[in-house]
């Protein structure tokens, strides 16, 4: 079986390691959170906030406390607040152990398009998806591995406009999760798909672990 | 003990000069000087280019100053919003400029401001449509965008206290780019939810040193 | 809830590797890490590199680690005081190399490093004899030098309380350059006087966010 | 009768209006301190504060507590602590009125020479004086107008190695008070000298106020 959405991001939760600090990107990412120990890893969200809770709801939320999708969200103990320029300072500097974000298109060689579909119409808006995309030791992508005309998102070169240049280092997807090595795209798992079918679909060269 | 005037929010933007650039916190809604944008917009300062994260959430702040047609320019990182209908109409309309900068890079233009940097090099955006005629240079075999500071000539700003010598502490993620953009601006504005004496506050828990606060407008939650 | 360990000072500084740079906090003896300097020169580790504003007082702490001949060079902005008899002799005898960097930009420098700044352009020390060597750029008419990043390999800071996530709150101007040296090294080694549970210390005052702390090490005053 | 370096520090206090955020270097300009109503006037110290009192004594002393001279002092009401990057950002980005430093040398155009004597065996040492000399908006200087050997300190150009370009306004000695003016060099009061004496001790040019 695929995974639905709730099943890729209980498959990327497995894969944060303890003590890690992880930035989820709005959206789908998000839903990460509901599978993390959060005793265990740390939440950064970029509009000021380490030690970030789940989301809030009913008499706990509060107006002044939201992570970067704006959603109301709660504080753990030993969380710690800072302003906007010490928050990408954090990022930029490395110091994030792990950021997920959602993608239109990932190329194999760890190039990211997230922030704009290219429509000449389109009102561009990036947020802070090129600075975690610059700034995070490594960048997990999660998202489905097929648009819904049927193309491929994990590519030979991105068509959209690039987010950040080979910073992607896994894939995380319904049908599949990829690693994007210096050997080349590794298919560590796959979900109700056989390997050489996932092989034939993709426009580009995938190989078994080791 | 020092320059920071407790003012009404209609004296405060009083000098706020056509062409104006002026920066306005907030994260959405979070630390969104609503008060200050409205009695901006009753002042009338107009050709203003506005500096903040987003361009307007439904009607009211920064979006009522937009469809009070007072902005020229918008600076930010992130506008397209689910509601953001004011700001999409004008910029569908050819009626406003936009400048998207990718959010790091925004605050840390404006903290250069405030820090007196001429220049900087940031990683982010290299690569991408937002490097387009920005220099480019590469230091130890990492390749950098040279970013300039973004000053402001008024800044409105929310916090969560002030004391009587203009130190600010803000409250959870609504403090996000308030103390940025206290330190790039000419004049700063604060928007507070109450005064308190000088000492009340803990030295070591001032976010926003009086230094950077010309005025502080008491507005209840 | 972090990866903050907390060990004894012996522990913290076991992997600090000859030719290390080691960026050590303090501002005279206001800050400065005297039990992880102790520490370290116990650990043995040679030819290193300091980042400090000082070069040692009388004959602890930083002073002590020199007079061990542990160091190779020193940057600071201040070497010369009237009680740096340790490094004056090992100066005028050429068993040591000084960089002298205006203290404002030794601190923005370190800045960049831990915010993951390529270069920037600071107007100080623009005309004067430690402008010798850099690369000069008007920009809107004003010039600049531009400086590079001075990474850490450690970082030995002293603070007043941590938290068992490694946040840290200082004391008055102890506090100096604690933060800006956290953030910059590969690994910091905070020494503390009291360590205490997550949760025990403001979120809103916390200076130094655990992110930044490998190992806190309990000293008392 | 010309003026000690108390008269100094009290024509100097004199001049910094109320409201001015000030930086006193370290030595002889930490006595203008004295002669402030720091209910009026913010001191800034570059080790991280505003709202610096007066110097500390006997049980007030606190190791943690000192200006930039490693002095103890104490802190006043609404007094704000912050790092080195802040405290520096602070002064380079121009939000200090006023900085009172001693020196060596000062050219007719503002040049400050305060730093290193130039000797070959100096070593040298310059601390925040260069950040000082540039950041802020004003700079003091406090010095005796002739040195032990009898030559004027107030000089066409500083051959004492520079700490900042035309960035003195005003120059207090205790001879007399100079502003260092776009149409040159103003005397505005003397101490004990007959403004013609000065002129021709001095090889710069000087004029009386408008």
């Amino acid at each position: 079986m695929s995974l639905d959405r709730d099943g890729m991001a209980r498959v990327i939760a497995r894969d944060i390691p303890d003590g890690a600090y992880v930035n989820l990107g709005i959206g789908q990412p998000t839903r990460v959170a509901d599978h993390l120990d959060l005793t265990k890893v740390v939440l950064h969200t970029e509009n000021g906030m380490l030690g970030m809770g789940p989301l809030a709801t009913g008499d706990h939320v509060d107006p002044d406390l939201t992570n970067a999708g704006k959603q109301p969200v709660t504080e753990l103990p030993g969380a710690a607040y800072f302003h906007h320029a010490d928050s990408f300072a954090m990022m930029r500097g490395g110091h994030l152990d792990i950021c997920i974000m959602g993608a239109f298109q990932v190329s194999a060689g760890g190039d990211l398009a997230n922030w704009h579909t290219g429509a000449p119409d389109a009102i561009p808006a990036v947020g802070g998806a090129m600075d975690l995309a610059t700034g995070a030791r490594d960048v997990f992508v999660m998202m489905t591995l097929f648009a819904k005309d049927g193309s491929a998102k994990l590519v030979p070169e991105c068509t959209y406009p690039l987010t950040g240049l080979a910073c992607v280092s896994r894939v995380y997807t319904d049908l599949a999760t990829f690693h994007l090595t210096p050997d080349g795209v590794v298919v560590t798992e796959t979900f109700g798909i056989e390997f050489d079918e996932l092989a034939k679909r993709l426009d580009i060269e995938i190989t078994r672990p080791r | 003990m020092s320059r920071t005037r407790v003012s009404t929010a209609a004296e405060a933007v009083a000098d706020v000069s056509d062409g104006a650039t002026v920066l306005v916190g907030g994260f959405g809604m979070a630390g969104m000087p609503v008060a200050l944008i409205d009695a901006l917009i009753e002042q009338g300062a107009k050709d203003l280019t506005i500096v903040s994260n987003n361009a307007g959430n439904g009607d009211t702040g920064l979006a009522a100053l937009l469809a009070a047609g007072r902005v020229r320019k918008v600076i930010c990182s992130f506008p397209r919003q689910s509601d953001s209908w004011v700001f999409d109409g004008l910029y569908r309309a050819g009626k406003i400029e936009l400048e998207v900068v990718p959010q790091g890079n925004l605050a840390e233009r404006m903290r250069a401001a405030g820090a007196g940097i001429g220049a900087f090099y940031s990683p982010t955006g290299v690569g991408t449509l937002l490097a387009e005629g920005k220099e480019t240079r590469t230091i130890d075999g990492r390749d950098y965008l040279l970013e300039f500071p973004i000053h402001g000539d008024v800044a409105l700003i929310g916090a969560h206290t002030g004391d009587r010598a203009g130190n600010l502490v803000y409250r959870k993620t609504a403090r996000n780019f308030g103390p940025v953009m206290a330190a790039a601006a000419t004049t700063t504005i604060a928007q507070v939810r109450s005064i308190v004496d000088a000492g009340a506050l803990d030295p070591e828990a001032v976010v926003t040193p009086g230094i950077y606060v010309e005025h502080l407008v008491e507005v209840a939650a």
